[in-house]
């Protein structure tokens, strides 16, 4: 097939003409045998290994009928149960709602990440953040964004400095920003201008590789061992655990971390990103990161958008772990369940 | 400043006729006036009949698809048909007397007066909408008009083809039209995401606390440069003569 | 310019037409100026009426209503506070300008209500005939320009030659205006007067003041008989309604089977060249409730001195 | 080119032809060129005499009015108060334009003929009365032509009955 | 006829995608077969498919005119507009963020001046006059021409020139001007170094309307962004602070000015219109040469000589005007009215207007220097109206003459003066 394979070839410029070999999820393959550099990678090849035991366990593989609902119709789609994905499903529609669809809604009620695999026959909505009514897209995107900064800000520091991400909380577009608190060790760090647009430029170069969001419904040993360095990450697990009997990680690339999600379907949906400002949380001892963002396809202009990069610059009080956890219990993100989801 | 404007000649009125009486029309109107041809009638009058044909055409279709220009004269004269007999009525011989000569067809009169009139009532925008509508091709299933004079086929077919695709083309509606709209009505969604984020900004601001954070955020001015690519001298600015 | 796929998925890239083009100069500032035509920066200050960006708040059509509209009529007794209706050389602020200074003069000198075919007499000094007051008595046959250019010529026959003076109405040397016989004629301009026997334009240059105080200005309708050729201009060419019809007559076959083809009936038809030849009705009502107080005043101030 | 005749002289043809031909209006096409007026006063144009001087009047009643052959400015092209050198009667005088038939800037009149009156060549006017009005900015115009050991073009304005 | 190559990539799945790719592949199938069928290839063998499309857009263009180009590293000022989907109240809200930010302005543009909220304002100390210094320029914008009335009687044309909304945005000392034009004209070296550039802007707008980039080039005035923007070589003894305003008091009645424009475009024109030339006669055997030049040169050189008046472009150059009078100066509405009635542009177009550089009208004493740096407002109120001593004001009476002896004139006759207006 030489002509297929230059046709291809030509067609990588394309940006949203083809998808990318590494934009698929099956294709990732990471190697066990290179050695584990920091944690992590560590991380990422035990997330490697704990996804590929349970695509073991998935056993005989079942049909389900999925239910395709969109403003132009319904499809009855054929799928795999507990292999195929809505991303999966969305291959069979157009490429083109694969690539703007932020998160799936199973049976009209429950927010359903792109690719998680479907587990029984259901109907399929796909959500865009420029829908009728775009709060769930809206939340997912401002948490899937506060995943994103955590990423960023694991990989932006020099190799002395110890970075160890705390935790974000549940989605707050009211409050301006979204928000990442993790400890850097540093206690009288203000940031200059040039250091933000650094940290901007990472989610813009993040954005920009679109790599997806997987999720993973682990045990409690697993995720210890996974957060063996991260002293929060533990004390989070155990309460998880404690209260869901399972904990639920996500990886971007080789970033992983708790939360309960859904996220969205990859990185590449974010259009314009700023990190605004970074706030020293005396009493944890915390960094908090905020930033502001907007979904591709959504135009604001300098000016407007400029009087939210400013409201970003101050310091967001939604939940900061202190006080938060008086009244929530147990990490933040877990404390409060998804409100009603046709709100 | 566009380049290829006409050059302002002094008009031949030095004054304004200010015996008639005329209602502001909303639509924007251009002070030079497009040259039109038609083959039989010479000058400013085959201009007229030529447009009559479009104003007839648009009070009869209520929407219609045609060259740019032409469109764009046209309208202006199905606007100011429809202000007079708005501002007038049926009683008005000289109103009479214009729908008469402009709608060629008698019905249309009728509908002008009846159906028209009572529609614009108190319409506070134009009556009519003007779009840019893409060119015409023969893909399109546009067929040009085979040229009488010369029977030879082939030239009949190579010179439309560059004639076709030089004129831009324009879309003519009159408001109100029983089509479906050409557009999505633009309803602006308040729970979209720059909305809601806009929104908890201006509560933030209108409360207290927000108000006296701004003061002292700005005061300290410590946070994002909003200033890239500052140049660094005066180059970059218009000249000046001196 | 935004374009859009249309909801039909047809393909079609339809480009809607925004105001934007409102801002170059070549397109109407009619409907832009309802907003800057109301400049005054006092009252503006006063009536609190403009956002913080200083943009004027849309009348409603129901508040100007209720508002009291200005007599119309009287756009005829000022026609040169209305300006020239070619949109690109117009701008607000100096029409403005150019009418408070008019007002200012009609403050010194009364500037009667007067037509085309109106008789008056002015007085004026004349450097060439120092420490005198130098009059004219003459019929006005044109009334020209607008604004502080604008001018009448007035015509007389005196010892037979006739004799034509233009006036700019706004010059400082003009000392008195009097109107002497209020009328109107029947058209615009009656510079046919000139190839007219001079009986139709003979004025004794100590005529008395003539004026019947009727609400209405009397039209005259007098047909003017023309004198055979040559004339200055080509009258048959265009239909003076005061001219006589004896003007066939004195026209070759020729010239009568060109006159013919001269006719522009469908000019009458061209909806958009009268358009751009008059001013909207509402631009008139803000010009005249804008000058009416003053105009008002002035008229108030010279009948009294006259009296 | 034939320029066009002046008011007096074509109305006193027109009255001549009228006469003699009532009613038949083809007669009053004529078979040469006249321009509607001649707005520039330049060499060979035609003037009318508004003096009482004998030569004048005699010129006039023989429709043989008097030609421009010399004009003394700098553009050759005559206005009001301008001296001119006419052609009359088979003589050389030189002449006072006191009223013009072009447009004419504000204040100043303009007349439905081209005026002159006759002078001799030391400004001393040949008839004792001009006959129609004048405008009274000759005064400024002739006084300013008016040199001490040259002509002197005031006495025009002595024998002016009424000036506008 | 231009055409224009666009090269596109080809299939897609998406759904705008694809119909826009098929009608591209249909239009080119058809241009080709217009193309061909002229001649007498049979028409399927040229019935291709494209899998990679190019196609054809063809558009009637005009003649190429002279464009002033900006150079490549000029900040971009217009912005693209795309829907936003605000909602009214949030673009409200956006408004007054932005009153809040610059403070509201006194009236819409361009009558009054937008009013600085700074309170730092440098105070601008008055600067002795010398010869050779060069104070600011300023922005204008020709609003129309009318005529006034000299004490005299004599009627006037003047140009009125509104001064809108002008505020220094920046000062560049000399060592950092960069002149423009280095290949086109030679800059003097008594020039170079030893005046700065001053720049200064007009008319505020909402900065909504323009680029991040050009927005930040007021960030340091802490004005809002302005329409237009010029660049006025001063010497560095009148600089102003930033943020200063300018208005039509940095003139005086009677000064004399230069009016630098942007002349009305004409398009292609012969040389009767575009040189004044005569042209040639209508008849005597003329054939097709009535408005033609002529002969254009010959002799020993056999070349045409550079700077020969041809036919070409007219109109949409920079040209200067000088040695123009202000003649009245309306303080309310910043407007100056300056003899003539030919200066270059349109109406409501910009105008530089300069302190005037002709020979005889430049300033050369100190009694006759105009306020320097600029003027410093006072206590004492300005009139409305300022006149210069032999224009005549409209609200003065009328004009009457009285006769002076004069006994100078040789021919003892007397001279009529004007008496009245003086107030």
């Amino acid at each position: 097939m030489p002509l297929r394979q230059s046709f291809h070839h030509i067609t990588r410029a394309g940006r949203w003409v083809f998808s990318k070999p590494k934009n698929e999820v099956c294709s990732r393959n990471f190697s066990n045998s290179i050695p584990v550099l920091n944690s992590a990678l560590r991380r990422s090849s035990l997330f490697d290994a704990e996804k590929e035991k349970q695509r073991q366990a998935v056993g005989r593989i079942e049909k389900i009928e999925v239910d395709v609902v969109s403003d132009f119709g319904n499809e009855l789609l054929i799928m795999n149960k507990d292999l195929s994905t809505p991303y999966d499903c969305t291959k069979h529609i157009s490429k083109f709602v694969g690539q703007t669809a932020v998160v799936a809604l199973v049976d009209s009620n429950q927010p359903w990440d792109m690719h998680r695999p479907l587990s029984e026959a259901c109907s399929l909505q796909f959500l865009k953040t420029t829908d009728k009514n775009p709060w769930i897209p809206n939340n997912v995107f401002w948490r899937s964004c506060s995943f994103m900064l955590g990423a960023v800000v694991t990989e932006a520091f020099r190799d002395d400095i110890s970075v160890i991400l705390h935790s974000f909380p549940s989605p707050n577009i009211q409050s301006g920003s979204f928000v990442l608190d993790a400890y850097i060790g540093l206690e009288s760090w203000i940031p200059a201008p040039e250091e933000l647009r650094q940290l901007s430029k990472e989610m813009i170069k993040l954005s920009e590789r679109e790599l997806p969001f997987e999720r993973l419904s682990v045990t409690q040993e697993v995720a210890e061992e996974m957060f063996s360095d991260n002293p929060y990450k533990i004390n989070h697990i155990s309460k998880i655990f404690g209260n869901h009997n399972e904990v639920v990680i996500y990886r971007v690339g080789n970033h992983v971390d708790i939360s309960r999600g859904p996220m969205m379907s990859h990185t590449g949906l974010i259009g314009r990103c700023t990190i605004a400002s970074t706030h020293y949380l005396k009493e944890d001892q915390l960094y908090r990161f905020q930033g502001v963002a907007l979904p591709k396809g959504h135009k604001l202009n300098h000016y407007a958008y400029g009087i939210l990069e400013k409201r970003a610059m101050l310091l967001n009080s939604h939940m900061i772990p202190s006080e938060a956890s008086l009244s929530y219990e147990p990490t933040p993100e877990y404390a409060t369940e998804a409100k009603e989801v046709s709100n | 400043m566009r380049l290829n404007k006409p050059t302002p000649l002094r008009p031949l009125i030095h004054y304004a006729e200010l015996s008639k009486l005329v209602s502001r029309l909303k639509i924007p109107v251009h002070w030079h006036v497009k040259k039109l041809r038609r083959g039989d009638v010479p000058g400013p009058e085959g201009r007229l009949l030529k447009l009559r044909a479009s104003v007839t055409a648009l009070f009869k279709y209520e929407r219609i698809e045609m060259d740019y220009y032409p469109a764009d004269e046209a309208r202006g004269y199905a606007e100011r048909l429809i202000s007079e007999a708005v501002r007038n009525g049926p009683q008005c011989p000289e109103t009479m007397e214009m729908a008469d000569w402009w709608l060629e067809e008698k019905q249309l009169v009728h509908k002008l007066f009846k159906v028209l009139v009572p529609r614009y009532q108190n319409y506070p925008t134009s009556y009519t909408n003007f779009y840019r509508a893409p060119f015409w091709y023969f893909s399109d299933g546009f067929q040009p008009q085979l040229n009488e004079e010369y029977p030879d086929k082939e030239i009949n077919e190579t010179i439309p083809a560059f004639r076709t695709v030089s004129y831009p083309k324009g879309l003519l509606e009159l408001k109100g039209n029983p089509y479906p709209p050409i557009f999505p009505s633009k309803v602006t969604n308040p729970r979209s995401i720059q909305n809601v984020l806009l929104s908890s900004a201006k509560d933030f601001y209108k409360s207290k606390e927000g108000g006296s954070e701004r003061l002292s955020n700005a005061e300290s001015g410590r946070g994002i440069e909003f200033v890239p690519n500052e140049p660094k001298s005066d180059e970059n600015l218009i000249e000046s003569s001196k | 310019m935004a374009f859009y796929v249309s909801r039909l998925s047809l393909g079609l890239e339809l480009r809607r037409l925004g105001c934007k083009t409102m801002r170059c100069s070549g397109v109407d500032c009619r409907s832009s100026s309802s907003t800057s035509t109301t400049l005054a920066p006092r009252s503006l200050a006063d009536d609190g009426k403009t956002d913080k960006l200083g943009r004027r708040e849309k009348k409603n059509l129901m508040m100007s209503e209720s508002v009291d509209k200005p007599d119309l009529n009287l756009r005829f007794k000022y026609p040169e506070m209305f300006p020239e209706p070619f949109m690109i050389w117009r701008n607000p602020v100096k029409e403005k300008l150019e009418r408070k200074d008019m007002l200012a003069r009609r403050n010194c000198i009364s500037i009667p209500e007067f037509y085309v075919g109106s008789v008056l007499r002015v007085n004026l000094s004349n450097i060439h005939q120092p420490d005198k007051v130098s009059s004219f008595v003459g019929i006005c046959i044109e009334r020209k320009e607008t604004g502080l250019r604008a001018s009448i010529t007035l015509r007389n026959v005196i010892d037979n030659l006739g004799v034509e003076i233009k006036l700019e109405l706004y010059d400082p040397r003009l000392l008195k205006i009097e109107v002497l016989r209020l009328e109107r004629r029947l058209d615009p301009h009656l510079r046919y007067l000139r190839d007219a026997p001079p009986e139709y334009s003979t004025f004794p240059l100590d005529m008395k003041p003539d004026i019947n105080r009727s609400d209405e200005v009397p039209l005259n309708r007098i047909k003017v008989k023309l004198n055979p050729r040559p004339w200055t201009e080509n009258w048959h060419k265009i239909e003076y309604k005061g001219i006589d019809e004896s003007i066939d007559d004195l026209i070759t076959n020729k010239w009568k089977a060109r006159r013919e083809l001269l006719r522009k009936p469908w000019e009458k038809y061209d909806l958009m060249k009268t358009y751009r030849a008059t001013l909207p009705e509402e631009e008139m009502e803000e010009i005249l409730t804008e000058i009416k107080d003053d105009v008002e005043e002035h008229d108030r101030k010279h009948s009294r001195r006259q009296s | 080119m034939w320029h066009s005749l002046s008011r007096i002289f074509t109305m006193s043809v027109l009255v001549n032809l009228v006469n003699t031909a009532t009613s038949c209006s083809t007669v009053l096409w004529r078979g040469f060129h006249t321009s509607p007026a001649c707005h520039r006063l330049q060499k060979l144009s035609r003037l009318r005499v508004v003096d009482n001087s004998e030569l004048g009047k005699q010129a006039m009643l023989e429709g043989k009015p008097p030609r421009i052959i010399q004009v003394y400015n700098k553009n050759g092209i005559g206005t009001t108060g301008d001296i001119v050198l006419c052609a009359i009667k088979g003589l050389k005088k030189k002449g006072v334009i006191v009223g013009v038939k072009a447009q004419q800037p504000v204040l100043l009149p303009r007349t439905d003929s081209n005026n002159v009156v006759l002078i001799e060549d030391n400004g001393t006017p040949l008839g004792t009365r001009i006959v129609v009005p004048v405008p009274s900015c000759l005064r400024t115009i002739l006084k300013k032509k008016t040199h001490a050991k040259g002509a002197d073009y005031t006495k025009v304005l002595s024998i002016a009955t009424r000036f506008v | 006829m231009r055409r224009l190559l666009v090269h596109q990539p080809p299939t897609v799945n998406c759904l705008w995608r694809e119909t826009t790719m098929a009608a591209l592949r249909t239009r080119v199938g058809c241009l080709l077969q217009g193309f061909f069928s002229s001649s007498k290839i049979p028409r399927s063998s040229f019935d291709i498919r494209f899998d990679g499309c190019v196609t054809q857009v063809r558009f009637k263009g005009g003649p190429a005119t002279p464009r002033f180009r900006h150079p490549v590293w000029h900040v971009r000022k217009e912005r693209a507009h795309y829907p936003e989907n605000l909602t009214a109240e949030n673009k409200e809200f956006i408004r007054e963020t932005i009153s809040q930010d610059f403070g509201p302005p006194i009236v819409a543009h361009g009558v009054k001046t937008y009013d600085s909220p700074l309170k730092n304002i440098e105070k601008i100390e008055p600067v002795q006059w010398f010869p050779g210094i060069r104070r600011t320029s300023t922005i204008a914008k020709k609003i129309g021409i009318q005529p006034l009335w000299l004490n005299d009687g004599t009627r006037v044309m003047t140009t009125l020139l509104q001064i809108v909304d002008n505020h220094v945005i920046k000062y560049n000392p000399p060592d950092q001007v960069i002149p423009l034009r280095r290949r086109h004209k030679v800059i003097p070296k008594k020039v170079l170094g030893k005046f700065g550039a001053l720049i200064v802007g007009a008319e505020s707008a909402d900065p909504q309307e323009f680029t991040k980039n050009y927005c930040g080039l007021f960030r340091e005035s802490g004005l809002p962004p302005k329409r237009k923007l010029a660049r006025f070589l001063i010497s560095p003894e009148a600089v102003l602070p930033s943020g200063t305003p300018l208005n039509a008091m940095h003139y005086r009645v009677g000064d004399y000015i230069d009016a630098t424009g942007f002349t009305i475009q004409r398009g292609f024109q012969g040389v009767m219109k575009r040189w004044g030339f005569k042209g040639q006669p209508a008849t005597h055997g003329q054939t097709k040469t009535h408005r033609r030049p002529g002969s254009i040169g010959g002799g020993a050189g056999h070349r045409v000589w550079p700077g020969k008046k041809m036919p070409g472009h007219m109109g949409g150059r920079h040209r200067t005007l000088r040695a123009l009078k202000i003649l009245r100066i309306n303080t309310e509405y910043n407007v100056l009215y300056v003899t003539g009635q030919n200066i270059p542009g349109q109406i409501n177009s910009y105008i530089y207007v300069h302190d005037s550089l002709s020979h005889h009208r430049w300033v050369k004493d100190a009694k006759d220097a105009w306020p320097l740096p600029t003027y410093i407002p006072t206590e004492t109120e300005v009139p409305e109206n300022l006149y210069a001593s032999d224009v005549h004001p409209f609200d003065a009476p009328s004009i009457t003459y009285e006769i002076v002896d004069t006994p100078v004139v040789r021919t003892g006759a007397k001279i009529a003066k004007a008496k009245g207006s003086k107030k």
